[in-house]
């Protein structure tokens, strides 16, 4: 087992999902609660990355990243070198690769938030934010687990993005997904099988734990009283 | 009648038109699908419905046939498979950029990033590795490389300018897109083992007239001349 | 002092109600139709009504023609709305104290809450969660948190349908003297005309979405008060 | 453009979104009103197919399917030949890929729904199958649209697995994530832009209109009265 | 008949009740709080108590020694609850003929759905959806629903809290009428002590958990009555 890569993968996929929370949440209140007919764009809009086949998206970006472009020049003139090959590249195109992981259940989740309970709130005088922080996201809670479930192990099985953009270099670039894509191409199957086996072993019991805690079942679906 | 064909993927600027003279010349369909002759030999080993495999490099026709899974034909026995080319190695940089290729090049502190196709299975980056070795620039290389899936992503790490040069294939350097954009140095064929690519015939094969009439048209001459206008050797001649 | 002239249009149902509001305290009187809900979400600025203006103690709350409208929290007024959306992940303590504004006093914070749940009798909830109330505790406790945010308005809609005739008595007896000491003008929509004389409340009677009479109960319920004083007496009989 | 490879990607798209709701609709309801402390395994069992590389997961199904195993040459004589580079071989690899991105928001959106709803409609006689069809998915319809969305698109840029599993078969398992794949690697870079761009084009347009219909906004966040 | 002996815990509360339940009609009266939902939800079936059973008409519903639980929708029995939980994403006919039974003869459904509906005066709200409804058109919907099911037994947890008081006499007059004649037992939970004398209705008397009386209203509600009286009286010397 690669531990290197194994900690280099959990950082990625952890960073991942963060920073998709962070954009994901405040973009979805957005979508759910603003009334401008052009949302509907925006909506279409965030759900794109996944059309491209990875390697394709990886490949755009690596191109638009790159100091062929104005804006690539621009980020090589900050970073003093180009996001490709680079940690930083990885987290750039993982969160641009998985962002409809993240929007499309949050979304979904905060539309079925009572409009009773948000006009109770934004009555007591609740802003914009304080509804997203207060209201929708408690109450939209499983489906940012949701979301940030399928955006963390997204992340962790991503290939094609990470092939494009990473150049596999140790340490760096060099993710479990690399490891195990490299073990079944050079037909070092024992490997790849051990190498499955503790990836899904490990997120089987993650996973147990969040919907164990996340879903106290019986008592999660209990009736209101009255 | 049609046969298919697995093809490596530095195949796919050299074969369209081989396949198209085929047709002219035998009435026969060639269908080739193109992907990492790694992926290829994992499909034919689990029952992929292909006639002939060219391979971008000896080991895996090799190993298909130790498996009875595939025949080959070369030296006139089923036992090696056909050597149909050799590739050449050639390291490339972008027109625009500042650096000319050139052994000197790959000495040059300016070069912060090199691509090469991976060592563990691509035949190019096998051979990157050996030429490096042979020139004794290997260790002090080895932290600017950046790893390709296979030849023509290691092009397009430069080609988009995130790397600085590359050791790519001879077939890649030669397509329209990289002639019009960079310019390229051969590393001398004597610093890395040949790159030799060989074809069998897979087992299974329902077509297996079909396809060695393809093998044979691919072997005779005009054809193995032709190769070169693409950037690969001849190889050997049929027996 | 709250003054409106709407017009809102709500499929068949038309409202259509104009007048100024200058009692401590005034009930909306009105059978199950009449309309009271739909004015008070209009008042609260929950809906938009399709024209008209509102204005309370000077400002325009609702202008349609000057295209204004402030939004629910800044109008300086409280809604207690006929289904008590208490906050169904939070404690009776947090709902309560949802409004309540500065946040950064910790102390003035608690003492509201208790100040308002002691009012409306629901102190030891604090730690409940809403769907472990009762109806009429869950309609307490929306009354608290309407009161905790100390507003200048309060919108009242049937707050204390759940509970009996004496425990509604008592609640809006100590209510009534709270607001009045803390300078609250309110509006309660009601059916029970009773509440409107207890409270010696002016009284707006809606029928069919129009303002069928506006002024002290003796003068707009006389009808009404036939009917009632009637039933009363004969319920009052079939009970000895 | 490969118009062949075009309606081929529409057809395995389609097919695996309605086979991957036929499936996740009732597990999801299964494990939102299953009481069963079992069900948080079945859960996380639902997501795992998410962490492998696709690459990987083409690669053990290709084995797995393939003659090399009791079960895949079961498959074949039943068949007649591997479902390995056939279409129903990819529309069975796209089923189980995809499998997460159908199953995680519909659960998501079926915890959502008022208890309050479903104990009415138990108490008017609702079962377990009236139940899940008239109330939770008609409830629960903006997550069924972010499931679907997420697993369509996502078989459309599907690549990995068709890869693996597919060997480009034209007509058959060409999709055109590897004809894209193939401009890129070939440095056919205007061939790969006009595909891209049409595939991008398509995909805002379809989804611009599901999201005009499916969030009325404003009306969609009209509080219940009284 | 209906036949209890519950023992449930809620947090602090404890419901522990044991009785027989012979009348056509029962009314449950009881101040806020006292445990009224909680034993309508035991009998519903929509909670299980900690121990005890349930019989109705000689069918065990519930019995926790034996381990027998007969699910909400086989019991015969119809339940509203203290907020109308209508279905939002259906109009008034989808609502009322949800839990009509057989599905398959459309002139039969509509027919229970139109009687339904003239009953509790809600015959023009067909086609509106539940969030188009003032609070009294939900609650009177909602008792449609239930009782288009034909019950056998008919729980009503405050069913009439949003209507005025003739409006709610009028409503249960015509509804004891029908129950009557449809053989319905019902058991309906209140805090208006009126109702029990305007059915001649038994009464239980909850406090705390407990049953403080069972039996006529004449006799139970013997305390209360004078209250009552007194309290309408004196609102009755208010009015005038
Ligand atoms: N969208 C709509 N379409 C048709 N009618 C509507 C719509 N919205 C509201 N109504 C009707 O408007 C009338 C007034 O409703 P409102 O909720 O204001 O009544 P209310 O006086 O509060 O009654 P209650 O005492 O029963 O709560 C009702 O008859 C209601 O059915
Ligand atoms: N989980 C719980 N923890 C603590 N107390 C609870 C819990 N659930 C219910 N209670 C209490 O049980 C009591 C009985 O509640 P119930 O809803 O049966 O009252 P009710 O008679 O219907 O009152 P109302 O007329 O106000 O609806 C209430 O005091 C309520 O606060
Ligand atoms: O053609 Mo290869 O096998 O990708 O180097
Ligand atoms: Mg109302
Ligand atoms: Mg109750």
């Amino acid at each position: 087992m690669d531990w290197q890569a194994f900690f280099l993968t959990l950082r990625l996929a952890g960073l991942t999902t963060a920073i998709l929370l962070v954009i994901a949440i405040p973009l979805s209140a957005l979508l759910v609660l603003g009334r401008s007919r052009w949302l509907a764009v925006v909506e279409a809009l965030a759900a794109l990355p996944l059309v491209l086949p990875p390697t394709v998206l990886g490949f755009f970006l690596l191109v638009m990243l790159g100091p062929r472009t104005a804006f690539g020049r621009g980020i090589i003139a900050v970073l003093g070198h180009p996001l490709a090959f680079s940690f930083s590249g990885l987290v750039v195109g993982s969160v641009i690769y998985s962002l409809p992981f993240a929007v499309q259940p949050i979304v979904a989740g905060f539309s079925a938030v009572e409009p009773n309970l948000v006009d109770a709130a934004r009555l007591l005088g609740a802003g914009p934010e304080r509804l997203v922080r207060t209201l929708l996201v408690p109450l939209a809670k499983r489906s940012i687990i949701a979301a940030a479930v399928l955006t963390f192990l997204h992340t962790v099985g991503e290939f094609g993005v990470v092939l494009m953009l990473g150049g596999d270099i140790p340490g760096a670039t060099r993710t479990l997904s690399i490891v195990l894509y490299n073990q079944v191409e050079n037909f070092d199957y024992a490997a790849a099988y051990r190498t499955a086996a503790l990836l899904l072993g490990l997120s089987v019991l993650a996973l147990i734990a969040i919907y164990t805690t996340a879903n106290p079942r019986g008592d999660f679906r209990r009736s209101r009283r009255a | 009648q049609q046969i298919r064909i697995a093809a490596a993927a530095d195949l796919e600027p050299v074969l369209p038109p081989i396949v198209e003279q085929f047709k002219q010349a035998t009435g026969i369909n060639a269908q080739v699908t193109y992907q990492a002759s790694a992926a290829l030999t994992t499909q034919i080993q689990n029952g992929a419905p292909f006639d002939l495999f060219l391979s971008a490099n000896l080991d895996y026709p090799r190993k298909l046939i130790a498996a009875g899974l595939a025949e080959g034909l070369g030296d006139g026995t089923a036992g090696s498979p056909i050597v149909y080319a050799k590739g050449a190695l050639v390291l490339w940089t972008r027109k625009d950029g500042s650096l000319t290729p050139s052994v000197e090049l790959l000495r040059n502190r300016a070069l912060k990033r090199l691509a090469i196709a991976n060592p563990d299975r691509a035949p190019y980056g096998k051979a990157a590795i050996a030429a490096l070795q042979k020139l004794g620039l290997y260790e002090a290389l080895k932290p600017k490389f950046v790893i390709a899936e296979n030849i023509s992503q290691a092009a397009q790490f430069v080609d988009s300018g995130n790397a600085d040069a590359g050791l790519i294939s001879l077939t890649s350097a030669k397509t329209a897109r990289l002639t019009a954009d960079g310019r390229y140095f051969e590393i001398p064929a004597d610093s890395y083992p040949p790159i030799e690519q060989g074809a069998v015939l897979v087992s299974r094969t329902q077509q297996r007239v079909a396809a060695k009439k393809f093998l044979v048209f691919l072997m005779s001459a005009p054809v193995q001349e032709q190769l070169r206008r693409y950037g690969l050797t001849p190889g050997r001649r049929v027996p | 002092m709250l003054e409106f002239a709407l017009d809102a249009r709500r499929g068949a149902f038309h409202l259509e109600i104009s007048c100024r509001l200058t009692a401590e305290w005034t009930v909306i009187f009105g059978h199950s139709g009449a309309g009271k809900s739909t004015l008070l979400r209009l008042l609260a600025g929950l809906d938009r009504p399709d024209n008209g203006r509102i204005a309370f103690g000077g400002t325009i709350l609702t202008d349609i023609a000057a295209r204004l409208f402030m939004a629910p929290g800044r109008r300086g007024c409280a809604f207690v709305t006929q289904q008590p959306a208490l906050f169904p992940h939070m404690n009776v303590r947090s709902n309560v104290v949802y409004g309540v504004r500065p946040r950064n006093n910790l102390r003035e914070w608690m003492g509201r809450v208790d100040e308002a749940l002691a009012l409306v009798g629901a102190s030891d909830l604090h730690d409940r969660y809403p769907r472990d109330l009762s109806g009429g505790e869950a309609q307490r406790v929306a009354v608290a948190r309407a009161i905790a945010v100390r507003p200048k308005l309060l919108l009242l809609d049937e707050p204390f349908s759940a509970l009996d005739g004496p425990a509604a008595d008592a609640l809006l007896d100590r209510l009534q003297v709270w607001l009045r000491n803390n300078g609250v003008q309110t509006v309660m929509a009601t059916h029970e005309a009773a509440d409107a004389f207890a409270l010696g409340a002016e009284v707006a009677l809606l029928q069919d979405g129009r303002l069928a009479a506006l002024g002290p109960p003796q003068e707009v319920l006389a009808q009404e008060r036939e009917r009632i004083t009637s039933r009363l007496s004969n319920r009052a009989v079939r009970l000895k």
